[in-house]
Parts: structure tokens; C-alpha cells; sequence
């Protein structure tokens, strides 16, 4: 059992950020994954970035479906509200709840079971409204809690553990969000942190649906050869583009990242992400370059990681509908209600 | 029992040839000369090129259900003439398009023809295809005008009304009415004996479908979000909204909206935005129809065990699967109570009218944020997208939203700890919080088992804790859910119960079969969980002719296992064939049921113990009229 | 009570520590001692790290059914141990690993403590930590054998055979096995009282878990299509079913497969693919849980309105929702006897132990093709993931699959028209034919409404008698689906009803009340709709407890509904708190409504009449245990 | 009302072809469709193609969901099965149905409403498992049947004949396909059927799952200024990449397209698809180089039609799972049921 110990006495030592919180105000209940997992490096990430990014932990909403990787909301944010729905069905209930409250900070945590399955549909059309959220995919290639079996994106040739052999063509999560529109498209490795973070931020910070899949391993039912979501098999492979460097207008963070061609792509906030290229020539900007340089790199047998798209006049789903600025949560009834007199006024034309 | 003021016309069309707004204008004239009046529109689940049929009846005593004994056919589709003029009373009249001669086998010797050559006369006075499809339907209303003695000056306020800002339409329009008018005059002895009889105006009513009073419920209940996907005959429920929004719902200085409406992917998908909104605190609602309740399912569970509020009309058409989807039914009503696996039961309302449309919708708000769970509005097609005559809708501006246990940040602040799930008053309704409001508020929705502190668990006994309250909880709503609307008779020891649109032909079937002797009682169920005065009432009646528009005598279902009442005091009258109810539906079940052969209270070694089978025959004991 | 081959032992463990294989050889053994056993696993929803339990219950009468007074407890998780220890009955035993010694306040006085070094002898003994991890279970295995004395031979030929081909791994678990055996026959009294005594093989029964014999059914009925999305618990399902056929359904010549599986994208997709394959001619099933029933709603509406057949697997969990997907429950019977809107009503097997579950699931197949429509198997987590001990499965090879009324190429050769839902035998079902067969059998499948020729129609007589010829098919299956089981003592009055999983609960409560001097008939119900004994049998019997798992009384809801008897006579026994179901739950049940206030035959003002909630109570009144 | 009128009296005089059947003998029940729908004219190219390929009507199965678009398989080939099931869920019908009798001829006929929004994620799915069948799209940019809402792929900027204006992002079927690994790919336009007939039969002997996104402008909904799935637009903006002319190997059928550069893909059954291309450099088989020359054309507001992807190696998932040749129906019961001394033998593992 993996740990995100809870203190409740403050350590007056940790680091403060900017609203006077440590990084234990942001972390959850202890983990139930199993030792090792994937999934709770990505919750370290996930915790790492809302901390630096100073967000309140309870204007924030964690939404998931079902499986090992939808249980993790439980393992961060223990003052923020979360949902943990049904299979498939996040990214219905997390449209619902920013329709209603555009506010707060919506981090919807799927699999790839939950969201390349049952779930392709709605993820297809959040990603299609564009509702302004961090959606994450912890892709394991497989339905981890219920006992291994393949799921869409299990490569070609993958084995269970259970010794059967995948025959069909894996469905990337990253193309296909390209290629119906999306705004915000990532990918990296549960195991990076490094990289994770500074994507999660600039996700957190995108007027639109930021989706990010991330390769994650299932130490139980996928980390044996042969399986091509495994830590070593992802780590040999990956091919890393871009870092992403999220810097928030309040203070620059300075990492010690390689240096390397850069670009700064403008936040609809206002900040400023720079990628920090790896690959020639890469474009963020360009949905039809990105999908050529990932089929490229792809034939190749690499994966390419980093912040590959981002559409830098996305405009989410409230924009583009025209509602009004406040959460309509908080239009009192007065506003909403016509009154007795309209209802006699408009029931001329019943008669 | 026809004459003046009392009557009924069919009038057969093509669908999407315009008909349907010469047809309005009609209803609508007839209804403002004050003489209670309703309209049935009978269409294909088709756009272009297939029969229609709308049907009006006029009923001075107020009787308006639908009734199969025509008057007057309005026969413009040549490809339904046998039809039409095989289903006009003996004695009453066939209107049709003399342009061309009626097959001579179409001949009846005991109904009047009427020929107008409606068609030789738009072509004669109007050019373009187009004005001479849409002429021909205003024609005939011209006809209708003379031969029934519609007050023209009615009409021609309602055209001006209509073509305020299109006058070459207006003029056009005026000339086809008056085209058939002159014509009718001419040719035939107007008024014919059954027409109409002005009784002056009635402001204090409306004509008025169910779907557009229950968006106007939803406008008025203060709803924001609107999740759905199209689907007959729930779509103009929405369209309703959407356009009542866009009259009275914009920010007055930013002019953006205040209210969200989301086409959604699918059913699912629109149940799971009403969830995640109602989660957030919105009054959230999506309309459907029953395939859209089926794919609901899943997410309803969610709602009912994680507590969510949210709001579902389900405006019910002709099951199974696909079904009809353009003819009426109440065939939902056993998957909506229990809809979804597991224990599960829902709060649902059932409007009587389109003026209960706009009431229940209210109430259905207010009952799912008070109760924290899904409520259904369970209308159907008839209800929904009929216009009815009702009185004009109310508005007290005192009311305001019933949010439920809602802790805002303030009682948040003052308490110690705040628990999702537990019972803290007793009554089995837990107190909730909104996210974003206050760190003390947050907790952990789910659908997975759950304890009263809102933790996951496996364990038994807080598993069962949970939801032993909720049944508890869902239970409590009996007191709350609208009342049945009972009417009794001097002497009656038996009564009927319905539900839905089912009550204007119950009504006209308590007089007639109290003309005949049979004097019964009445109740219209309007909520589940049943309120007490329910199973008071059916209790107090030794039979209980329990009338439902399905196949399996669902409300019968329903009220044998949830009302205290023995079985054998239900008896079942059914009809399912699609068409809104009528009185004569009722009035042979019931005759059936009483000259049968009294097995009802006894049990025979097959068949389902109180529902004999006879109601399945009302049909065929009508005599060939289409029913 | 407890004695020589007459105890229970529950075994704490963590989850994923390899404890199952280590509990299963235990339950083997015992099983091959010819005592009857039965194997409960309590396990999470979970992959690694959290609590799990198996629970053995030895009874040499037959008596199998889950009992909570343990007479041995294995305490291997030390995260548990206070509620481990609190769970031994007065006199009984505890087994805990004393490498580290147990927390004082876990002291009891009335119970025995066994402690064996585990954890430490396995530590000097193996090494590698996944070694050493495994071997701990197989050390109480052996100190198990010497405890309650399993025959060693047993134990050496079962491991034997486990690692026929792993000569190492099966001297290390021998190793494991003398480990505990040694140092509990050097340290202690064995065997305890409660312990073994071999009664001879049984090679008449096998030790199976009933989704594995439902797998083999479907395999020996010839299914060639399963369509499925994984579930728990009927992902078993499936997966035997796919291991059978890579045993059995090769082509021996080509080597391909006779068979095709496919993990569908969902349940939707899954219902779809089963319809599909149906309508084609194949026999095909999913195996779903509740939630996937839930979704499969609209699917199942139109399989049976447009007739097609296909066998669906529920193994009922924990509801409503994702619910407890790891306990079971019978929450769906009343969802599944009517899935979909509009009216509709299904056949339902319901398997009482995995025998049945065999059987059932090749007449759940020609029932489909006989009748064609959907066939439910309802099963749940008790009989579909338990291991059940059950007499050896038979196959008589002159059975051949009733295909039911299908129409091949000569047939259609030699008719004048063929048309799809003409009644033409007069018992309901119609012809139909499959793809490809030949041009005189074409017709058009739709959910929308048809005509008994196939064709559309939204005309109301020809849409109701299609519908009314269905509900007539459905009915005459009661006569087609298994008879109840019925058990008479002589002299019952009154009567227990039960379905599934139930019944060994049942059996032994029958004999426990007997014992009382309260004597009772039992029927415990294998079909809907239900067939004619069934309301034969309730009408026979003044007072009938209907026993369910679930809350809201489903059974007794559907047997209040669809029998012919009166509601009067109807109580309810409920349990539902996950757990397979045990003789107390019944027994403590059964005399609540005994001693109650007789008020189930009348009618108070509240509450649902014939169900009073004592039966809620049950796990209240048993004091402490959880249930 | 168009019709598709069927004849019972055989006019010697018809063509017929080389089943000695006539073009009337693919006809179905009278059309009850708008007239000048475009869902009309592609009936007729589907009875075209079948006639072509001397496929016996009663060899074929006919499937669809439900719309105005799902309603043609009554429209043509009276002598085949049909099966309009219910909306979004034809692809599961069509896998299950293959799935037990691979032999047949499956044609599935769906609209813009019921694949790419209902059935979205059935399609998805559908594509992956490569089931062997004609997939065709009848996109209108709306759902009809329910009076004219905006579908996924309604453009941006359409606007509807109630006067709303859609605001989202349109999905578009073709690149969507492209993204999840479609193994054939193409789009058409209902009114050229000189152009969709070839296509169509290329689809026909395609062994995997042909997608056809075919634009059939709606008269009654969306005929109007405005809409960009109109007629009048979709004609001025057609952008014509290849012409598919397809080579059965009985005989060529030789059609007076105009010529240009061609490329020769041998089907799986053994005959041979023509391109005739119109751009420059187009190459079916890469599809990388298809998609970026599809949102480069889009870039420049063209719709570019033709057969613009086919995988020359597609094993459609019979091939895959290894299914035995002939149709699952017709293995009789003795080879499925392995007998009673079997099951006494397997029982063992349960002592
Ligand atoms: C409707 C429904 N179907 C099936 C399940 C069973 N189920 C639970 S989790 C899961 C798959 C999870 O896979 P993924 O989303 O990839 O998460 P992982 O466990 O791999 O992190 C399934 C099929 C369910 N809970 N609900
Ligand atoms: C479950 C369900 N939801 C909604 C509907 C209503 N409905 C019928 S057709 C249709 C849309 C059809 O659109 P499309 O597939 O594009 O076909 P078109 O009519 O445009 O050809 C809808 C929403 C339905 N039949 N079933
Ligand atoms: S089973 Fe795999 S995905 Fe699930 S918790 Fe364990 S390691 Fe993580
Ligand atoms: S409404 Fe549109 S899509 Fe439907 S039949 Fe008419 S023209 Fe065709
Ligand atoms: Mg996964
Ligand atoms: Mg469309």
C-alpha cells in the first residue's frame, strides 16, 4: 500500500505557497493502490501542481469515473468536493457541474478503460464543448481493477498477465482528441514528474478542456514483459518534445531544465507557458503538424511526451454559449424568476 | 348527441404541406368564440409526404376528451379518402376536393358529401407551388368558417395577429379564407346543425400544449441548466424553455445568459449534466421519453443512492423499444418508480393537464432538493404536445425556491463537523453542502457503498444503515408529493382511479355511465410514493376500476404492491392503442368489467389475479371504429 | 452446537497476498474428505492491501449456508485483529501469527489463543520476500491440517498435482505445509474439538463456483458469440467460458476457432453485439452485473419487441449503483422481470446453486430460441463466485438445441409469402428466419411499431395485436420455464418462498424452526413468469414468508404483482446487508412475523401492506454479529 | 415523396448483369423520404453498387439506427434482411451479426446524429474491431427525423431554420476514422454519383470496415443560405481528390472518367481499386499524408472527397481472432458440444 500520509499537526518547517498552505493541505486519504502504482505518482503531481499554483483546495472539484485510476481523487485535495461517479460517465457530470458553477477549478481523473470504452462518447464531446477542466487519462493499457484484461489502448501484441496476446489496433487518446478539436492535448509518464507538473499547471490554467494522457504503469497486472505500458518499456521508448514550464504571472518558477529552443505560448489567464523543445522544428500550434510529427515519431516506435498542442484562442464552453460571468449558482431566484405580471403579459399569445 | 356546440371533425392531411398551422388557427379561432374546445394532432413519425390527421372536438358541457365519432371529415389526402369517409358518423358529412370527382366507391348513402373544389380554386388565384400548397389548407379553413359558423371576425384578428409584420401573407391568407367561405355560402346551407355558438370570451383560460407550460414551469422555478437530446414527443419541452430564456433570461446589463442549455451526446450524457449540476447547486432538468429513461438508468441509480437532485420529464409515447413515437401511451410507469437496479425508488409527479405541467414542474424542484434525489414528471405525448383549454397558469410572487438542507458557509463556519449522510433530524433527509462554498464542506460523493459520514464502506451494518434510510427518506415524500384529486358521487360504492391524461375521458365516462345507472367514485393519482389518502381511498371502495393506457395495467401494478389495499379490490381497464383516451375506452372497460363474470374477487387456476382480460377487448366492443 | 465435521473457521488475510490459493486448498481438501463445505470469499474492491476474509463452514448434515459463529478464526492481518478477535464465538479459538506478540487488550477470557510463530519460521525458512509472502499461507494451511485434522495425504496429492510441472514451488509449499503442521502438533492439543472426520470420497459431487458452471453450459449448449464487458462478479463468467474454448472449440482441422468472444466497448455495445448474433441465428450471451443491466435497458426492449433471442447473465452485487461490488445481493428481480420502457416483461431463470446454473443456462438458451426473446440467468455473487459443493454435472448426449421456429431455405422454398409476427400456430410465437437463407425469408427487423406482416405500421389495431400477441407469448412461457421446487413437511400451515442463492439459508432454517415446533412448506421458485404451481402453492398456504436479498422485498413485489393469490398472504423476509444469506437471517425473520402483531393481514394506515419491517430488523436482534 | 418504385413485371429489355437479376431487383419498398432528399439519391447508388457487383440481394444484410438516413434500408433490396435497430447502435448490431455469420454482405447505414453523437463511441469501436462491412454516414449536419438540430458536424457558423447558430466545433467523421486506425476511409457527396457508386463497391470488397462519409444535404432543414451542408454550398466547395474505379476481376468495368495520375490497391478478395487522382502527390495509403493534406485543403474551407484511405493489409477481426472460415451459424451443434464423457473427464479439476 502506497502512502500520501495526511498530518494534522503543521510542520512549521514545510514550505508555505502563496496563500500560506503547505503541500499537506493539498494531499488526501491514505492511498489504496497497490505498492508502486502509477497512478499515485500522478496524484503526487496532481498535489504538486495545485500547491504551486496556489489554487484553494476548496474552490477546486476532483471528478472520476471507475476503476483503480478514478479511486486516486480520494488521495488529494481533502477540502475540495469530489465525485466519483460512474464508469465511463465523468465527463457528463463535470460539464453539468462547471455548467452551473464556471468557478471553481474542475479536475476530472478517468482511465483509459473509462475513457477510451464505455466513456469514448463523452469524453469525444466534452472535448467537442470544450468545458474548461484538467481531464486526465491514467493510461495503463488495461482495466486494472478488474483483474487485467486489455483495454483500447493496449498495444498490439501486448500480453495480459494472464497470458492472452492483443490483436487490435490501440486507440491513442492524444490523435483522437486532435482530430475532433480539441484545445489543450498532452501526454507524459506517471513517472516524470518533472515533466508531469509543469503540464498539469499549464492544463489547470487553459480556458478550455486540457486532456492529458499519461502513460501510467500497473505494477500488478501489466509490469512483465511483453507489455508495452510498462515502466521499462515506457521508459526505453519515450521520446521526449517539449517540457513544459508554466509560468504564472505572480512569480516565475525557474526549474533547472535543460535548455534548448523555446516558446512561449499566452494563457488565456494572462501567464505564459513556454515550451522548451526537444524535437526541431515543433510547433504547438500547428494540429496538423503535431499529427504528422506523432504518426512520424510513432512509426518509429516512440512516444512522444510533452505539451504537443494547444490552441491559443480556445475559448470554453461558457464563452462560446454566451453565459452570463458569474456562476449560476449564484444568481439569486429574483433574477431568474419573471414575475407574476410577465406571466399574465405572455400568456396573451395563449390565447 | 350532436348539434350545436357539440361536435367533432377530422380533418386528413400530408404531413408537411402546412396544415398544421391552418389547423391551429382553426382550434385557436374556436377557442376564442369561448366554447371549450380541444385539438388532437395525429401525425406520422415522418417529415414529408405521409398522412396526418388533426382532430377537434367541441364539447359545451366541457367534454374534451378525444372522441372517434366524426361529424365532419375534412378529407384532403386522396390517399386516405376510403379511410376517411369509412369513419364519418352515419349522418354526418365528408368536406373534400371537388377539383377532381370522388371515386364512386367511396359513395355512403347515410353521410352528406361536400364538395368544394378547393385546389381549381387556389390554382386559379394564387401562383407558385409553394402559396398554392399552403392556400389550400386556409381554404378549407374558409369552409369551416361558413359551415360551422366560426365568427370570421375572430379569424381575422388571429391572421392579423399571425402576419402583423408579413402583410402580402396577411392578404394572401385573408383571400384563401375568404375564397372557401364565399364558396361554402354559395353552394351550401350554412351553418350546418352541428356548429358552433359563440358563449363569449373566456379570459381566464388558456389554449396551451403540456410541454410548453412545464417550460414555463421550469422558467418560473428558477431552473438554469438544461441537459438534452432530441427526442419526440420531449423536444418541445426544451424548445419551450430555450425560447423562454431567450425572452426573459438575459443578463439585462451584459445582455449574456442566464441559464445554460446543453444539447448533449446523448441521454446519458444529459442525465449525467442534470447530475453533476444539481451536484453543484443548480436546478437542473432534462426532458426525454421513454428510451431516453432507459438509457438513464445507470445514472438515476447514481442520483438516487449519492443524493443528487435533478428533474426528469419523461413526456411517455407508444413502447416498446422504439416504438411509436408520435402516438401516446403511459408505458413508463413501472421502470420510473423503480427505474434503475438495485433498491431503488423515485418521486414521481403526474400532471392531469398542461396547467399541472407548469404547477408540477415547480413542485418537482422543489421536491428534489428537498428530498436530494431525482424526481420524475411523467406526462405523454397527449398531455405534451396537445393544445388543451386550461385556466390561465398563476404566479404568486412570494414563492420562493424550497433548496432543501443546504449548509451555506455561514452554518458551515459554526458547526464541528459537517457528515454527508447522516440523519441528523430524523426524518431520513441528510443535510448537504455545495462545492466550492467552504473547506468544511467538502466530502466525498459516490455511487460505491457508502457510511452516514459520506466514507466508502464494505461493511454491512453501515451499508444497511444508509440505506434503510433512504428508504426511509423516499417514503417521507408520500406526505409531500401532490395530493390525488378525488370526486365522489352520492352513493358510490365504486369508483375509478386514473392518472395523467387520462382524466378528461374519465370524467365524461363517470357521467355517461352514471346515466346509465352506474354511479362511481374517482380519484386521479397525482404523485408517487401514493400519498395515505390513497390506499384511504381505494379501501373505501369495494372495487377499484383502475384505468391505465398500457398494455399491462401498470398503475394497477403499482398499487398493488405500494397502496394498503387488498388486491381483489383492483380491477384493471386498459388501453393501448396509441390514440389519446376516450370516454368510450373507459365506459366498455368498466361495463366489461361489471357484467363479467365476477372472477375478479375469486381466483382461477390461470390469468393474473384481479386483472381480467376483458379491458384488452374494448376495442373490438366498439365496433369497428379505429381506436 | 459445533463439533467433529460440524464448524465453522473464518481466515483474516490482506488482499493480494496470494491467501485465495492457499484458502482454496484448504476448502479442496476438506471437500475431498466427502464432508459437505462450503467456501464464503469476503473480499474487497480492491487490487492490494486491504482486509479480506474466507469463511469455511463443515457440516455434516448438508447444512452449508453461511453461518457468523466461528469456532476458529485465522488472523493473519494484524489490521484486523481486534475485530477478528471479537468475532469468535465464546469457547471458540483464535490462530494468530506470534512472531510478534498480540496487543493485551485483544485478550479474551472465553476463547482459545493459538499462537504460531508464522511470519518468523517462514523468515528462517524462505527466502525472497514474494517467497516469504506466499509461504506464511500455506504455514497455517499446515498448521490447520494438524489442527482440525485434514488428512495429510489429501493435502500432499492436492499439491501434487498443483505443481505437477513446478517441482520446485511444490517442495517449498510442502516445506510450508510440515512448518505449521509440526509446530502445532508439538505446541498444542490436536486436534481441537472441532475438527475433521473423513466420511469417504463423494465422486458423485464436485466443488464448482456457479459462473464456471454456467460457462460450461453455455459451451454444452453450443453459444458461438459472447459479447461482454468485464464486471465483477461475472467476469468469471466469461472468462471460463474462453478458457473452455480454448480447450474445446478448435477446429481440429484448421485450428481456428469455433467460437468468438468479443470485450465489447461496453454493456450497450455487448447487448448489441448479443442481438446481433442472435438475429443471425448464433447463440449468443453477455454476462453483465447490475449496473450493466442498467444499460443494456433500451437494447433489451428492443430484443423483445422485435423477438430476437439471446441469453443475459446477471450476477447480481450489492446495488443501487456501483453499490458493493464485491457483496452480494438480489436487487435486480424486479428490474430484470420488466427491463425497458414501455410494456415488457421477460423470461428470468433463477439458479439455486451451480449445478443449476449449468442446467439453466442451456435451457436459458432453447427458451430463447423457442420464445425468441431475452433470457435472464440471474444469478449473484454467492452462487456465481463461491465455490458450492454440488453433485457432478450430467450431459445426456441425445439433447439437441431446440432452435425454435425457424424457417430454412427448403421451408421457404415451399410457402407462398412468409411473413415475420403472423400468429400462425396460435400459441403466440411466430416464424422467423435467419440472414442469407434465402430470398423468400427476407423481412425488416425494426423496435418501431409493425403489423403482424412485418411491416411498419402506426395504425392502432395493427400495432396492438402485435403486442398483444407478445404479452400471450410471455405468458405461455410460464408454462416452459423450470417448475418451483417444492418441499413439504407434514402438517405446514404456512410456507417459506425463496429463490437462488437462498435456499441452502432456507433448508437449514426450515429444520431450525421445525426444531422450534414451527413447521413450514417451502417452495423456492426457479422461473418467471411464474408458472401455475407457483400461485397454487401460495394459495395453499395461509401465510407464505417470502424470503428475499434486497430491501424493498422484490420478490415478494413480483409475486404481490403476477400471482394469483391474495396479497394477504404475502409477508416478507428481508436481508440485504451483502453477506451470502444465513439460516438466522431467515430464522430470526420468520419468528418476528410469528410473534408479531398479526397486523400483515390488515391494513394499518401506514405502511405497505403485507410487508411489515420487522424483517429489517433481522440483524438487530441477532445481537453484535455482523451480518 | 420520391420513390424507388418497384416493379413486379421484369421488363426483358432491362440490363441485367451477371446474376441475370435487373436493377429493379435491388429496389426496395417505396421511399418515404422528403423529396430531393439527398439520403434518396445515395439509395440509388447503393442499389447501383450491388448491381454492379452482381451481389445476390438476399446475401446481403442491411442495417441501420434510427433518423431519416437510418430509414433508407427499407428503400432498396427488398430480398435482404434489414434491421433498422435502435439510434447510435447499428455498429453493435452489425459486430454481432458478423460475428456470427461472417459470409453475408453487411451494409450499415447510419446518419451524422446517430454515429457522431449517440453512437460515437459504438463506432469508434466498430472501426477498432475492423468488422467487415460498408459503414455509411448520410451527414446532413443535423438530426432530421427530430426537426433539425445541430449534429456534431454541423459546421461553425450554420445556422439552422429556426435562426440558431451553432457555436461548436464540428467533428469530422473522416479524420476522426483516420485517428482511431480506420483501415478504409472516404467521403462523398449524395449528388455524384458518378463518383460514390465506385466508391461504394470499393467498399463493398473491402475486408475490414469501409467508412463513407457521404454529405446528403437535408432539403427541408437545411437547405437554405447559411447551412454549409446545403446543396448549393457542398457543391462549390467539393474539392475532388481521386475518382475510385473499381476493378472487379470477372471483368473491368470502364467508366469515361476524365484521367489523370492513377494508383493501383489490390483488394483483399484479390481485385484491384483504382485512384484517379486530382491532386497532385495523393497517395491513399499513407495516412499521415492524409490527414494533413485533408486539413490543409480544409484549412482552405474545401471538402475534398474521394477514397482518401485504405490500409492495404486491413484483417478484418475474424482474421484477427482467428475465427474458422466458415460462418459460426453453420458449424453444426456435434462440433460445439464436446459430449458427455468430456464433461465427466473435465470435472476432475473440480474433485
Ligand atoms: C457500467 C460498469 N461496467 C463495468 C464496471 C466494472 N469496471 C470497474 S473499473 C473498470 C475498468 C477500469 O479501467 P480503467 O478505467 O482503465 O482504470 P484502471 O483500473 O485501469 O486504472 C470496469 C470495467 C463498472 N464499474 N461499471
Ligand atoms: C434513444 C433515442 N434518443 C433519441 C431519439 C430520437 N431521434 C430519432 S432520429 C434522431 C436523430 C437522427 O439524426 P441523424 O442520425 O443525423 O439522421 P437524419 O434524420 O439527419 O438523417 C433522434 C435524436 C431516438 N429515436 N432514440
Ligand atoms: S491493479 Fe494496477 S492500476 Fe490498480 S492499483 Fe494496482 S498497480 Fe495500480
Ligand atoms: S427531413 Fe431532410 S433528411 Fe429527412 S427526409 Fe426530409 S430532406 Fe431527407
Ligand atoms: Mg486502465
Ligand atoms: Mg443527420
Amino acid at each position: 500500500m502506497t502512502h500520501t500520509p495526511k498530518a494534522k499537526v503543521r510542520h512549521p518547517g514545510l514550505k508555505k505557497n502563496a496563500l500560506g498552505l503547505t503541500r499537506r493541505d493539498y494531499e488526501g486519504s491514505m492511498s489504496t493502490l497497490c505498492a508502486g502504482c502509477g497512478h499515485d505518482s500522478i496524484t503526487a503531481a496532481v498535489i504538486e501542481a495545485f500547491f504551486e499554483l496556489d489554487m484553494p483546495p476548496h474552490r477546486a472539484a476532483k471528478l472520476s469515473g471507475i476503476g483503480c485510476s478514478s479511486k486516486t481523487p480520494t488521495y488529494f485535495m481533502n477540502e475540495s468536493h469530489g465525485f466519483n461517479s460512474v464508469h465511463g460517465r465523468m465527463p457528463a457530470i463535470a460539464s453539468g457541474a462547471n455548467a452551473a458553477n464556471r468557478d471553481l477549478i474542475y479536475i476530472g481523473i478517468s482511465g483509459d478503460g473509462d475513457s477510451l470504452s464505455i466513456g469514448i462518447g463523452q469524453m469525444c464531446h466534452a472535448i467537442r464543448r470544450n468545458v474548461n477542466m484538467l481531464y486526465l487519462i491514467e493510461n495503463n493499457g488495461m482495466y486494472a481493477l478488474t483483474k487485467g484484461q486489455f483495454s483500447a489502448s493496449a498495444d498490439v501484441g501486448s500480453r495480459s498477465k494472464w497470458g492472452k496476446s492483443n490483436v487490435q489496433t490501440p486507440i491513442d487518446p492524444v490523435l483522437l482528441a486532435l482530430s475532433i478539436g480539441a484545445t489543450f492535448v498532452a501526454r507524459s509518464f506517471s513517472g516524470d514528474r518533472k515533466q508531469l507538473v509543469p503540464i498539469l499547471k499549464a492544463g489547470l490554467r487553459h480556458p478550455g478542456l486540457a486532456m492529458v494522457d499519461i502513460i501510467s504503469p500497473c505494477v500488478t497486472f501489466n509490469d512483465h514483459e511483453g507489455s508495452t505500458k510498462s515502466y521499462a518499456y515506457t521508459r526505453e521508448n519515450k521520446f521526449e518534445v517539449v517540457h513544459t514550464d508554466f509560468v504564472p504571472l505572480t512569480h516565475t518558477i525557474t526549474a533547472d531544465y535543460e535548455s534548448g529552443g523555446t516558446r512561449d505560448v499566452t494563457m488565456h489567464d494572462g501567464s505564459v507557458v513556454r515550451f522548451r523543445k526537444i524535437a526541431e522544428d515543433f510547433d504547438p500550434t500547428d494540429r496538423k503538424r503535431v499529427e504528422a510529427y506523432l504518426r512520424e515519431r510513432g512509426d518509429q516506435g516512440e512516444i512522444v511526451t510533452g505539451l504537443l498542442f494547444i490552441e491559443e484562442d480556445s475559448q470554453d464552453f461558457h464563452t462560446q454559449q454566451g453565459t452570463v460571468d458569474e456562476p449560476l449558482t449564484q444568481v439569486p431566484f429574483e433574477r431568474l424568476n419573471p414575475g407574476a405580471t410577465a406571466l399574465q403579459e405572455l400568456q396573451k399569445k395563449f390565447r | 348527441m350532436s348539434g350545436v356546440n357539440e361536435f367533432a371533425i377530422k380533418i386528413g392531411t400530408v404531413n408537411g404541406t402546412g396544415s398544421a398551422s391552418a389547423n391551429g388557427l382553426l382550434m385557436q379561432a374556436i377557442f376564442r368564440m369561448g366554447i371549450p374546445v380541444s385539438g388532437k394532432n395525429v401525425f406520422p413519425s415522418n417529415i414529408q409526404g405521409l398522412p396526418t390527421w388533426y382532430e377537434i372536438r367541441v364539447n359545451g358541457a366541457g367534454h374534451t376528451a378525444r372522441t372517434p365519432e366524426y361529424d365532419l371529415l375534412v378529407a384532403m389526402n386522396s390517399a386516405t379518402y376510403d379511410r376517411d369517409v369509412a369513419e364519418v358518423r352515419s349522418g354526418g358529412y365528408l368536406l373534400y376536393d371537388s377539383t377532381w370527382p370522388l371515386d364512386a366507391a367511396l359513395q355512403r348513402e347515410d353521410i352528406s358529401f361536400i364538395g368544394i373544389p378547393i385546389a381549381g380554386m387556389g390554382n386559379e388565384h394564387f401562383s407558385g407551388s409553394r402559396t398554392r400548397i399552403l392556400m389550400k389548407n386556409i381554404v378549407y379553413v374558409g369552409a369551416l368558417v361558413a359551415l360551422l359558423e366560426i365568427d370570421p371576425e375572430i379569424v381575422k384578428e388571429l391572421l392579423e395577429q399571425s402576419f402583423a409584420r408579413k402583410p402580402k401573407l396577411m392578404d394572401a391568407n385573408y383571400q384563401a379564407i375568404k375564397l372557401g367561405y364565399d364558396y361554402a355560402r354559395e353552394h351550401f346551407e350554412t351553418p350546418l346543425p352541428v356548429h358552433l355558438e359563440k358563449t363569449g370570451p373566456r379570459n381566464d383560460s388558456i389554449l396551451i400544449d403540456g410541454n410548453t407550460a412545464a417550460a414555463l414551469g421550469c422558467l418560473y422555478a428558477g431552473a438554469t441548466v438544461a441537459a438534452w437530446y432530441p427526442i419526440t414527443p420531449s423536444t418541445s419541452l426544451v424548445d419551450g424553455f430555450s425560447g423562454f430564456c431567450e425572452q426573459y433570461r438575459h443578463d439585462p446589463e451584459s445582455g449574456k445568459n442566464l441559464f445554460c442549455i446543453i444539447q448533449a451526446e446523448d441521454e446519458l450524457a444529459a442525465a449525467g449534466i442534470v447530475i453533476g449540476a444539481g451536484w453543484s447547486g443548480a436546478r437542473a432538468f432534462t426532458a426525454t421519453s421513454g428510451p431516453g429513461i432507459s438509457l438513464m438508468s445507470e445514472f438515476i441509480g447514481l442520483a438516487y443512492y449519492a443524493e443528487i437532485p435533478g428533474v426528469i420529464f419523461d413526456v411517455q409515447r407508444a413502447g416498446p423499444s422504439t416504438g411509436m413515437p408520435t402516438r401516446t401511451q403511459q408505458g413508463d410507469l413501472l421502470m420510473v418508480a423503480y427505474a434503475s437496479h438495485g433498491d431503488t425508488k423515485h418521486i414521481v409527479l403526474f400532471p392531469g393537464d398542461p396547467g399541472e405541467c407548469f404547477t408540477m414542474s415547480v413542485s418537482a424542484f422543489d421536491l428534489a432538493e428537498r428530498f436530494q434525489t431525482p424526481v420524475f414528471v411523467v406526462s405523454d405525448l397527449d398531455v405534451g404536445m396537445n393544445d388543451w383549454v386550461v385556466p390561465r397558469l398563476e404566479w404568486d410572487d412570494s414563492y420562493r425556491p424550497d433548496r432543501g438542507k443546504v449548509l451555506g458557509a455561514e452554518d458551515l463556519e459554526n458547526i464541528d463537523q459537517f457528515y454527508r449522510y447522516l440523519d441528523v433530524d430524523g426524518d431520513g433527509i441528510p443535510y448537504r453542502t455545495l462545492p466550492g462554498v467552504h473547506p468544511k464542506g467538502a466530502y466525498f460523493t459516490r455511487g460505491s457503498g457508502h457510511n452516514q459520514f459520506g466514507r466508502y464502506t464494505e461493511d454491512s451494518e453501515e451499508y444497511t444503515q444508509v440505506v434503510d434510510r433512504l428508504r426511509r427518506k423516499i417514503d417521507g415524500a408520500a406526505s409531500h408529493v401532490p395530493e390525488p384529486e378525488i370526486v365522489r358521487r352520492p352513493g358510490a360504492q365504486m369508483a375509478i382511479v386514473a392518472l395523467g391524461s387520462s382524466h378528461p375521458a374519465v370524467i365524461e365516462a363517470l357521467d355517461i355511465l352514471e346515466r346509465d345507472g352506474v354511479v362511481l367514485d374517482y380519484m386521479r393519482i397525482r404523485g408517487f410514493p401514493f400519498a395515505d389518502t390513497v390506499g384511504e381511498f381505494l379501501r373505501e371502495h369495494e372495487r377499484n376500476f383502475v384505468v391505465d393506457q398500457n398494455r399491462d395495467g401498470q398503475l394497477h401494478s403499482l398499487l398493488t404492491i405500494e397502496a394498503t389495499v387488498p388486491k381483489e379490490r383492483l380491477a384493471s381497464v386498459r388501453y393501448y392503442g396509441g390514440m389519446p383516451l376516450s370516454a368510450h375506452h373507459v365506459v366498455s372497460g368498466v361495463n366489461e368489467l361489471l357484467q363479467g363474470t365476477g372472477t375478479v374477487a375469486e381466483y382461477g387456476e390461470e390469468g393474473r389475479a384481479g386483472i381480467p382480460d376483458a379491458a384488452d377487448g374494448v376495442k373490438s366492443r366498439i365496433g369497428g371504429v379505429e381506436v
